[in-house]
């Protein structure tokens, strides 16, 4: 799927890591509760929000994603006790990091959603393609090749 | 090159109807490594498995995808399948294309690329996966509980009668706990010593039990199946065999100390058994008290023993078994009322803990069941009782309910009036709570039918003012004030945790909350169980309890107890995280974002230079460890890996999934 | 009694609110300020009321009423309150209100001499100007 | 041992008892306390509006002043103390209140609540000691019962003031027996004994001080001490009030117990019945 | 200064001739007045040649990772040394009881690049320093000029100008008057988006991936480096500017809470990227939002990205 810079018809693409027990869960309810959201969101299934690396997101920002959204269980509900508070700390510091180097801070979200908020997972989902495509496709961090 | 092959479930049309379901099978036919792409209507029923096992068989896939509902839905089913045709299941991946997919997206385009997508995710995923075995532990077959009260002796029971020994660790002289000290039991009023007594002593005489009391845990090592205690047995300085309870040595006991178990109401003897039920009812020495001890003086009661059973030089003795899981049933402790000058406890006898009254209407009590104030053994006429004393409190005392206040308020007010028909009980109370089994109706009856006055408000201060205690407080429904002269005044107060809750804890490696209640490791869904996989929770130490609650959750944590002991082996769930020992430094982040404990510390030699030279890695317990992976997070260059997760595999999605 | 939304969250309660920093929602009235209170024998609303009152957003009637003109500000309510409330902070918004905005003045300077001629200590006299009027 | 040391508007007319046995027994007790220069009235109330911060700002200045010579700050009479410790607590722990204070007043160094603000009773205890005073007593007030009165304004809240335990303080006591004297425990010590409401209600007063005085008599009080002008009014006054002019039960300020006890003056017999 | 360096002789020649060290790391100098190179000297007779000049600015402690002791190795410490030090006792990367670590108290380091900026390289010899000043030395006469202002500008807000850790201290300790840190974060962050995107893609644009920055840093003590493996491989080979944004965005990431903020990794930079403020805005951040922290002086606390807090605040956004 080549993506399509033009800004008029422009589908941005947008990776979302989510963790098994709450995130993930969240976005199976969506759909058996046949809410919709973009197409643009693809979900890679991780077992807790600590398990997403830094790397992995700027690898994903480097091979084409227009956004990413880190997904876990809310703080405190953490399947694992404690990843999600790990989390926090990790992403919140690489958001600002990220902004200070000049990246809108809009693409890369972090968003805690629970197995029972069905109805969040997709609001966030919508709500964070209708931004990204209104930022436009990303060229920071990109592989321009 | 890997033989991958993809199978494309239609969910009857609940993929199909937005998913070409022909252009996907297409697509994944052409992805790298692919070498079989199909598709049927149902894969999860028994022609769609049989379908993929042919597959495996017939076309000797070595990694398989299928493209259908949510992993969490039918990943084990698939799992099987592939199992019953020789290959791994962990080569098996899902591609979530019906929650994830047909069902939010309405474009029949959009979900087709979109899930073609998803499965070149998997296809990505599943070329890096590697063959993945649950390693067995074996399991000890032992248990320990550590705790004598209700919830500790109902537990040891329970795991004794399924036939696995169970040692019983009680730090005081005697089991019995919290409930031994009970007159009454609400909401059927019988006797809480006629149903506690038989117990203790089926404790005591159980063959698979083995009671340690006077003895504490001093340490816990290992982990699920095999832990390793240190279990201190305190010198009691009386031999427990020789013994016969005869008595004489307390009788001629010259020192007095004041009774923990009747609350300090009466003093005992420096050499006691603590109650008269005391199991077992065999003395020990407070060396503490005792003039023996404290002035190097006495010696009566070894003189006096007539079994010879007194022996001044008793050592501590210190135990190391091993146990397969772990009990904690320690109990609770009741608020210190320092803080709450305005009731005048501690300055006036007659102003009591609800505690105190309860051992002040126990025949086995300092007034033998006779409730008579303290102050002039006289029985009471007014007796006021004041609920929620620190309980609800986030200023002086703790947020929570304390939760049995309630009840046993009514309780007292209805013993009060079965003591003296002519007294009367003011209950002053904030919210009355009766979440229980007949316990409204109990409420009700102490309303009704023993007339104590319940009023809606709380006491402002409590005045001494000659023999009568001045109540001053509120009747918040009729809007007045209200000045109460009582006789006695009782004070529900809340209930903690253990002061050394927290140090038991971290022996443990189980967790507490920010009142120093041990947390369950799951509120909802895994109530008795701590977060440390072997170890239970029973009774007020994970929070206020009443006895029914205590005696329900120590029978459920000795059910998953026995679930654990009558495994020979432990089955470990294989996706947890493995250090590669040439890679890691040795920095042990790891090991501080690990809420499991479930990494460690070792020591490797290595060969360099021709020298040999040792230095620190990370070790995984593969027992202990759950796999959430924050470890391979805190690995700066990546030593730590999440087996089924790994860094490879993430990166391929990744990477898969922006083409 | 009508209760809405309008009077739950008027303009009012939203100012007592802001000038007594203090949340009437946390209040879950189990009377200990009233049974505390020294004074609540001259209230015609009792302190627990008063706090009632507002979390119903009845402002007009606990600003009509003698209790926060009674209260003594002697803290024993909220040294003891379990959830922490302010109570006096809540009694003394009621009265700014009163004194700035509607003019009220329970001491006028005319009230001097009778109070200074008793020896009243002048600790007392700047507390019931600071308490009485603006 | 040097402090600052701030009076207050009554301790200079009405309650000039209660500075001069204070000034006079530290003096005696080799305690120097110097008076703050150009220091303000303190307000008499803490201002429990959250709102403004004009009626902190004299606070704020005496504060500054202290922290300025880095000495602890002194107080004596108990409203005094009371809006003092407050106003501190305020300016430590609520940052926009700090701020907006500093900008006002522009003072040549930020403040930010660090002086200590101590009771003269906590002098005593703390930083002389009560074994040390007990030292000094050369008339000790042996076999003489006394009540001590506590008030409102030094206790609570106690959060914030930490002078002692609020519902079961024991400082006043304890000072009481470190001067020979019997104290005498009665449950309205820590009552409050009406306060300003005298300018308006003094029936009301009246009741309190009634109650408090019959509860120390009951308990065989034969004086009863305080820390509070206001208090102290209360007690002597309305007392008189409800018992039509006859002083059933003597009123001192504590350092006239002091005084006394350290041998500097006699308790004068018309100090007792105005 | 020159006592200094002759205690430092001293010392050095103790601890190898009595056997107690098998070597000492230091520094020496070398053929042109900017060189002071870090020296590995075993032999006691040796040490005459060790120094401690205004350009004694290498971190020794690193190259601890290159030797294998029998017995200690003795080393000299500055202020940013011994905190990038503790940094690598905290991550196990050097044995205490095999180091013996002289404190060398240290109020700054002279930049070469300044004083060829100030117009005095010409011709130079040999720069000394006596109290607060320099001594620039030529063929004919010699210069002097207030030595901090030749410093460099992490020197200027050293906040440890005397090392934490040591066996022996050699010298009084001096004061510290650090400027303000965190001013040119301050100031990047108020700056338009994408001209704070252009400020970095300039800079980044520029590397030449040497690795010299992560080489130098105590903080990156990898046995092997992620960059360095075959498999996850995270960087291609090629000159692609997504890449180095990777590596830098990385490099900065894994030693946040972590990094001592000596600047090393900007000093050593042969193009000139400003790495520090990379660091120091994560410094500043953890700083704000979880506590002061100063890695490899706060060793009581944990490091900021190994605990948190449950009212931690949160990172959800809507935006």
């Amino acid at each position: 799927m080549p993506v399509n810079l033009k800004l008029q018809s422009f589908e941005p693409l947008i990776i979302a890591f989510c963790c098994n027990w709450c995130s993930y869960a969240g976005g199976d309810l969506a759909g058996t509760s046949r809410m919709t959201y973009p197409a643009n969101v693809r979900v890679i299934r991780v077992p807790c929000s600590s398990r997403v690396s830094s790397n992995f997101i700027l690898r994903a920002f480097q091979r084409g994603a227009d956004g990413v959204v880190v997904a876990g269980c809310h703080p405190g509900d953490c399947h694992y006790t404690s990843g999600n508070y790990f989390a926090r700390r990790r992403f919140l510091l690489l958001q600002r990091f990220l902004e200070f180097l000049g990246m809108e801070p809009e693409r890369f979200q972090v968003h805690w959603i629970s197995a029972s908020e069905g109805n969040r997972f997709a609001a966030v989902m919508t709500e964070t393609t209708d931004k990204i495509r209104a930022l436009g496709p990303n060229r920071k961090l990109r592989d321009t090749r | 090159m890997r033989r991958i092959g993809v199978f494309i479930c239609w969910c009857g049309t609940n993929i199909a109807n937005t998913v070409n379901i022909e252009g996907v099978t297409e697509a994944a036919g052409k992805m790298p490594s692919v070498i079989y792409a199909d598709n049927y209507k149902y894969m999860c029923s028994e022609i769609g498995q049989s379908m993929i096992k042919e597959a495996i068989i017939k076309e000797k896939l070595d990694r398989v995808v299928v493209a259908a509902c949510s992993p969490r839905m039918h990943e084990l089913t698939f799992f099987k399948t592939a199992a019953a045709a020789g290959l791994n299941p962990y080569l098996v991946e899902i591609a979530n294309i019906r929650e994830h997919c047909s069902w939010v997206h309405k474009d029949k385009q959009e979900a087709t690329g979109k899930a073609i997508a998803l499965i070149r995710t998997a296809v990505a995923k599943a070329a890096r996966n590697k063959e993945l075995w649950a390693t067995q532990i074996p399991v000890e077959c032992r248990a320990l509980v550590i705790g004598g009260g209700i919830g500790g002796i109902q537990a040891a029971l329970d795991i004794a009668d399924a036939g696995f020994e169970v040692d019983l660790v009680e730090r005081t002289p005697s089991i019995g706990g919290r409930m031994a000290q009970l007159d009454k039991t609400f909401p059927t009023l019988d006797c809480s010593a006629c149903i506690l007594t038989p117990k203790m002593v089926e404790v005591a005489s159980h063959h698979n039990i083995t009671l340690y009391t006077f003895s504490e845990v001093e340490k816990v090592d290992g982990f699920v199946g095999n832990f390793e205690a240190t279990i201190r047995k305190k010198a009691r300085s009386i031999d427990l065999e020789k013994c016969t309870g005869c008595g004489i040595c307390w009788e001629k006991c010259p020192s007095r100390v004041k009774s923990e178990f009747d609350e300090a109401l009466v003093m005992r003897k420096a050499v006691y058994v603590p109650f008269p039920q005391a199991v077992p009812n065999v003395p020990v020495i407070d060396r503490a008290s005792c003039r023996r001890f404290t002035r190097e003086k006495c010696g009566i009661c070894r003189k006096a023993c007539p079994a010879g059973a007194v022996n001044y030089d008793q050592e501590d003795e210190v135990l190391q078994k091993k146990y397969g899981a772990i009990v904690v049933a320690t109990g609770f402790d009741i608020l210190d009322l320092d803080d709450f000058g305005e009731f005048s406890y501690g300055k006036h006898p007659d102003v009591l803990t609800s505690l105190e009254f309860e051992r002040l209407v126990n025949s086995s009590g300092p007034t033998g069941g006779r409730l008579l104030r303290p102050s002039d053994q006289s029985p009471p006429k007014n007796v006021v009782f004041i609920q929620c004393v620190g309980s609800r409190d986030k200023s002086r005392g703790k947020p929570y309910c304390s939760k049995i206040c309630c009840m046993y308020s009514a309780k007292h007010a209805i013993l009060l009036r079965e003591k003296y028909p002519e007294a009367q009980a003011y209950v002053f109370y904030i919210d009355i709570r009766t979440a229980g089994k007949d316990f409204e109706e109990f409420h009700r009856r102490a309303v009704e039918e023993y007339g104590a006055l319940y009023l809606k408000g709380s006491v402002g201060k409590v005045f001494p003012d000659g023999d009568k205690l001045l109540v001053k407080g509120v009747d918040s429904l009729s809007g007045h004030a209200v000045e109460i002269e009582a006789d006695m005044v009782v004070l529900a107060a809340a209930i903690k945790a253990k002061s050394d809750a927290p140090q038991l804890a971290r022996l443990l490696g189980i967790s507490t909350d920010t009142h120093s209640f041990f947390t369950e490791a799951h509120p909802k869904l895994r109530p008795v169980e701590a977060h440390t996989a072997g170890i239970f929770l029973a009774g007020a130490c994970q929070g206020p309890k009443d006895i029914p609650e205590t005696v329900s959750q120590a029978s459920g944590a000795a059910a998953k107890a026995i679930i654990l002991l009558s495994k020979d082996n432990l089955l470990s769930n294989p996706c947890v995280s493995e250090v590669n020992e040439s890679l890691c430094t040795g920095c042990l982040s790891c090991i501080k974002v690990c809420p499991y404990g479930a990494v460690a510390e070792k020591t490797i030699e290595e060969k360099i230079h021709g020298k040999a030279l040792k230095r620190r890695v990370a070790e995984v317990n593969e027992a202990l460890c759950q796999g959430c992976g924050s470890c391979t997070v805190s690995c700066r260059p990546g030593a730590v890996n999440l087996k089924g997760f790994t860094n490879e595999q993430i990166m391929a999605e990744v990477d898969a999934i922006c083409l | 009694m009508k209760i809405t939304t309008q009077s739950l969250c008027g303009t009012m309660v939203k100012e007592i609110a802001a000038i007594s920093g203090e949340n009437v929602a946390k209040c879950y009235q189990c009377g200990k300020c009233t049974a505390a209170c020294p004074v609540n024998m001259a209230m015609d609303i009792l302190p627990h009321q008063v706090l009632r009152f507002l979390q119903l957003g009845l402002v007009e009637a606990v600003l009509n009423c003698n209790t926060i003109w009674i209260c003594a500000s002697c803290f024993t309510c909220a040294g003891r309150c379990p959830r922490g409330v302010d109570l006096p902070g809540v009694m003394e918004a009621l009265r700014a209100i009163l004194l700035r905005k509607r003019g009220f003045s329970r001491f006028k300077a005319g009230d001097m001499p009778r109070v200074l001629n008793k020896g009243m200590p002048e600790q007392g006299i700047v507390s019931g100007f600071r308490k009485y009027t603006k | 041992m040097r402090f600052s040391y701030y009076p207050g508007c009554t301790l200079k007319t009405t309650a000039a008892v209660l500075e001069n046995s204070a000034l006079k027994a530290a003096r005696a007790l080799g305690i120097e306390l110097l008076e703050q220069e150009e220091w303000q009235c303190c307000g008499a109330v803490f201002p429990l509006t959250v709102d403004e911060i004009a009626p902190f700002l004299s606070s704020v200045r005496s504060l500054a002043a202290a922290k300025d010579t880095g000495e602890k700050l002194v107080t004596l009479c108990a409203a005094c103390h009371h809006v003092l410790k407050r106003a501190n607590h305020v300016m430590k722990t609520d940052k926009d209140v700090c701020n907006k204070a500093n900008n006002y007043l522009q003072l040549p160094d930020q403040y930010r609540g660090g002086t200590e603000v101590i009771h003269y009773l906590e002098l005593l205890r703390d930083e002389l000691g009560f074994s040390a005073l007990a030292q000094k007593v050369k008339k000790p007030l042996t076999g003489q019962k006394i009540a001590a009165f506590y008030g409102c304004l030094l206790l609570r809240p106690p959060a914030v003031m930490q002078f002692d335990n609020a519902e079961n303080p024991s400082i006043m006591e304890d000072f009481l027996r470190t001067l020979g004297a019997t104290a005498v425990d009665y449950p309205y010590r820590t009552e409050c004994c009406g306060v300003y409401l005298s300018v308006q209600n003094e029936e009301i007063v009246a009741g309190m001080v009634e109650k408090i005085i019959n509860s120390a008599l009951r308990h065989g009080a034969e004086a009863i001490v305080d820390a509070c002008p206001l208090c102290h009014y209360n007690l002597l006054e309305l007392q008189q009030k409800t018992t039509h002019g006859k002083l059933t039960l003597p009123v001192y300020y504590f350092t006239e117990l002091l005084e006394e006890a350290l041998g500097l003056e006699d308790r004068a017999e018309e100090k007792m019945a105005i | 200064m020159k006592q200094l360096s002759e205690i430092l002789k001293e010392v050095a020649f103790g601890s190898l001739s009595s056997g107690e060290a098998e070597m000492v790391i230091g520094w020496q100098k070398g053929p042109f007045w900017w060189q002071s190179f870090p020296a590995f000297i075993t032999d006691p007779g040796g040490t005459g040649s060790l120094i401690w000049d205004p350009f004694s600015v290498s971190n020794l402690s690193k190259y601890l990772l290159k030797e294998v002791p029998e017995k200690k190795i003795a080393l000299f410490l500055k202020g940013c040394d011994a905190l990038g030090f503790n940094q690598m006792l905290r991550d196990g990367r050097v044995d205490r009881e095999k180091v013996l670590l002289f404190g060398i108290p240290c109020d700054g380091l002279v930049d070469p690049a300044r004083v060829e900026a100030a117009g005095l390289s010409k011709g130079l010899l040999q720069v000394k320093k006596e109290q607060e000043e320099l001594i620039f030395y030529y063929k004919k006469g010699q210069r002097k000029a207030p030595a901090r202002d030749f410093y460099y500008a992490k020197c200027l807000s050293c906040r440890y100008p005397n090392p934490v850790i040591y066996d022996q201290m050699l010298g009084e300790a001096v004061p510290c008057q650090p400027v303000e840190r965190f001013a040119d974060v301050s100031k990047l962050e108020t700056t338009p988006l994408e001209e704070r995107f252009s400020y970095w893609s300039r800079h980044f644009s520029r590397c030449i991936r040497c690795f010299a920055c992560r080489n130098v840093c105590p903080a990156c003590s990898c046995r092997e480096c992620i960059f360095d493996l075959a498999e996850p491989r995270w960087l291609g080979k090629a000159n692609e500017l997504s890449e180095t944004q990777f590596y830098h965005i990385t490099r900065a990431y894994h030693v946040a809470g972590r990094c001592v903020d000596c600047g090393e990794c900007a000093r050593i930079c042969p193009v000139g990227i400003p790495l520090a403020e990379l660091n120091r805005k994560f410094i500043k951040d953890i700083n704000e939002l979880y506590g002061e922290y100063d890695a490899g002086a706060d060793l009581d606390k944990e490091a900021p990205l190994l605990t948190f807090k449950t009212d931690d605040p949160d990172v959800s956004s809507g935006s």
